[in-house]
């Protein structure tokens, strides 16, 4: 059978390097052309450096994209929805990671990214890309649209419960997230500059935080949540750790929450139940996911007062954005869902 | 020197030549990174490209 | 083809979990037995977090080995030469990660390691465990030693302008070497106390380091060389980064340099030739190697003085013990060599 052909666009920023890197790495697939806008002519290897000796490709102009059968969109925020009819017309099936087609509803787009939406009809034709949450929707569809990773580490850290009508919408969502570096893209600035970033806790973004919209839109089956994300930055790269707090019926048993997380989440490749009474590492933890497409859930509640915190740990570029996307493709295009994202993290 | 390859100036490694080639196009060496100018198409001719020194001190 | 069957022993420490990780996706092998002192009983998972849901095996007691095809001892130094004759009992095949029988020289041991060797009669049976200079050797070999991390690093930086004769046995050889915390081990100390760890630069072993007979062996064929090893403990969890300061005749070519690490390393499918114009990345670096097998060499030469820096970088886990050792198994029995050794690192 042979490999189908794939291009990225916006190869050169850090969510297209991660799915470069996860595609050569996919037996079904050839990645034959990749665009970058300041880098053009140049060796991925010279803008990827851990590439060297994996591929031989060099970054073409935008105007030289051919015809493929997949086109990753890895553009910066605004830019995919303003050319979404050129980029559909070379290839039938295309997989968006930035938040232009995240939102279905355009005046949720509108409140949250304050401009219209450029491409309001194609909204819906987009499925959500989250495969824990959407998976029948993503399979044989044509159109995806990536996840945010704040968004995702926080459904993620909520759905088990909410899924289980432990959790309802009667009260707010307090999600306060640790976030690392790469977050914020590969594009120097003030902020982060070594001098000023490293070893620091800033608190960052705590009202308004643009994935809000995006949790409440996966959530919205079961109630109306009113979710409250706070970002604060800390000495990391990769990672996203969430800690949602929230208060629960009091008197519930161990075993009760076990349950609930396990018929969530039992039998999904990425979903560990990271929850032990010993040892170093009894809850989520980003540091050991670093280029993983895991995504580690857990809790910690308290039966005589009802208050708990819920957990989830991901690393931003794998199940928050370049991972995710792979696993589209692979629920897209009929291949096995764990293709190419099999590597299990290294430790210390 | 086969058609489509040309021997860096700098390392010696082999540089495709792309069919289209254009007077003038730039080539990136893929072992070494330096930039040759493709001077002249016949006989196919290079020269080591002028590349500004980007300032890459700590 | 059914699976050869494996055993770890001593498998709680570092070097033992990187050789759990790589061997448990290794198709022609199966890891079923991994033994610990203080672990018994515990999941491997409970000791190495990021191994959770990819492997379900228990520690169990140095006694309950069995009979397998590989047994690697990965024990602390000293204890795989008192009982070698019990474990070369259990399995035809041994590859042993310490620096037990890595030094062929009865004296050469004793002088480094301040004590007689207890089986000096294994020595000449083990084949040193560094693929890239000793493959032939290796290739349907029984018995192999790991590597040394620092010496590995050191020589892999030398390999080349040695091998080519364009530096000679006729100066002191000064290796200034950077390492990371996971060299020292998964015992706790005051010195890797995080509080005292972290941030630091501190100049650990200036001279008399134990690795340097190691590589003094390693060159022997080129000459005797004056081998002068110091390290320094710097930021970092893994890594080895070594600048070898050298004097080279005045006048050469970069093309002359080129051509004797083309010849060298051309065609090697773990060692990568880092020596850029231009961008953040133009020698080698540990960082992006990561959980790889990689070992990236470069330089930096003065022709008007002939002054020269030989550069190498490696995961201390990884091409300096567990890659490395996987690797030469690969050989040993006649699987590819790459085989379960492909991850390429990721970046930032």
């Amino acid at each position: 059978m042979s490999r189908l052909q794939v291009g990225i666009v916006g190869a050169s920023g850090y969510t297209g390097g991660e799915l470069l890197r996860l595609l050569s790495q996919h037996p079904q697939v050839e990645v034959m052309q990749v665009t970058a806008g300041r880098n053009v002519g140049k060796f991925v290897h010279n803008v990827h450096p851990h590439l060297r000796g994996q591929l031989n490709l060099q970054f073409i102009a935008d105007e030289g994209l051919q015809p493929c059968d997949i086109l990753f969109l890895a553009l910066p925020h605004g830019q995919a929805q303003q050319s979404i009819e050129h980029y559909t017309a070379l290839a039938p099936r295309i997989i968006d990671l930035s938040a232009d087609f995240r939102l279905h509803n355009p005046t949720d787009y509108a409140t949250t990214y304050a401009h219209d939406h450029h491409a309001p009809t194609w909204l819906d034709r987009f499925v959500y890309g989250l495969p824990e949450i959407n998976r029948q929707a993503l399979i044989g569809a044509n159109y995806a649209s990536g996840v945010g990773c704040n968004a995702t580490a926080t459904t993620l850290a909520l759905w088990a419960l909410v899924k289980a009508g432990i959790l309802n919408a009667d009260q707010p969502i307090f999600a306060d997230i640790k976030v690392g570096s790469s977050e914020a893209g590969s594009t120097p600035t003030p902020a982060s500059h070594h001098p000023v970033r490293s070893g620091i806790v800033r608190p960052f973004q705590l009202t308004g935080h643009r994935h809000e919209a995006e949790v409440r839109q996966a959530l919205r089956d079961c109630g109306d949540f009113d979710i409250r994300m706070a970002v604060t930055s800390v000495e990391m790269v990769r990672g996203v750790a969430v800690a949602v707090h929230v208060t629960l019926p009091t008197g519930l048993r161990e075993r009760d929450l076990w349950q609930a997380y396990r018929g969530t989440w039992k039998g999904e490749p990425f979903v560990r139940i990271v929850h032990e009474q010993d040892g170093l590492h009894r809850h989520p933890e980003p540091r050991l996911l670093a280029g993983t497409n895991y995504a580690d859930v857990g809790w910690e509640y308290d039966p005589t007062t009802g208050r708990t915190v819920l957990l989830a740990a991901i690393d931003n570029l794998g199940k928050g954005a370049a991972g995710s996307t792979v696993q589209c493709m692979n629920l897209m295009c009929g291949f096995d869902e764990t293709t190419a994202l099999t590597f299990g993290g290294i430790y210390p | 020197m086969s058609n489509n390859n040309v021997e860096c100036l700098e390392c010696g490694a082999d540089v495709r030549v792309p069919g289209n080639v254009m007077q003038g196009e730039i080539l990136k060496c893929g072992d070494c990174g330096i930039e040759l100018e493709v001077t002249e198409l016949n006989p196919l001719t290079i020269d080591l490209a002028p590349m500004e020194m980007e300032d890459w001190g700590e």
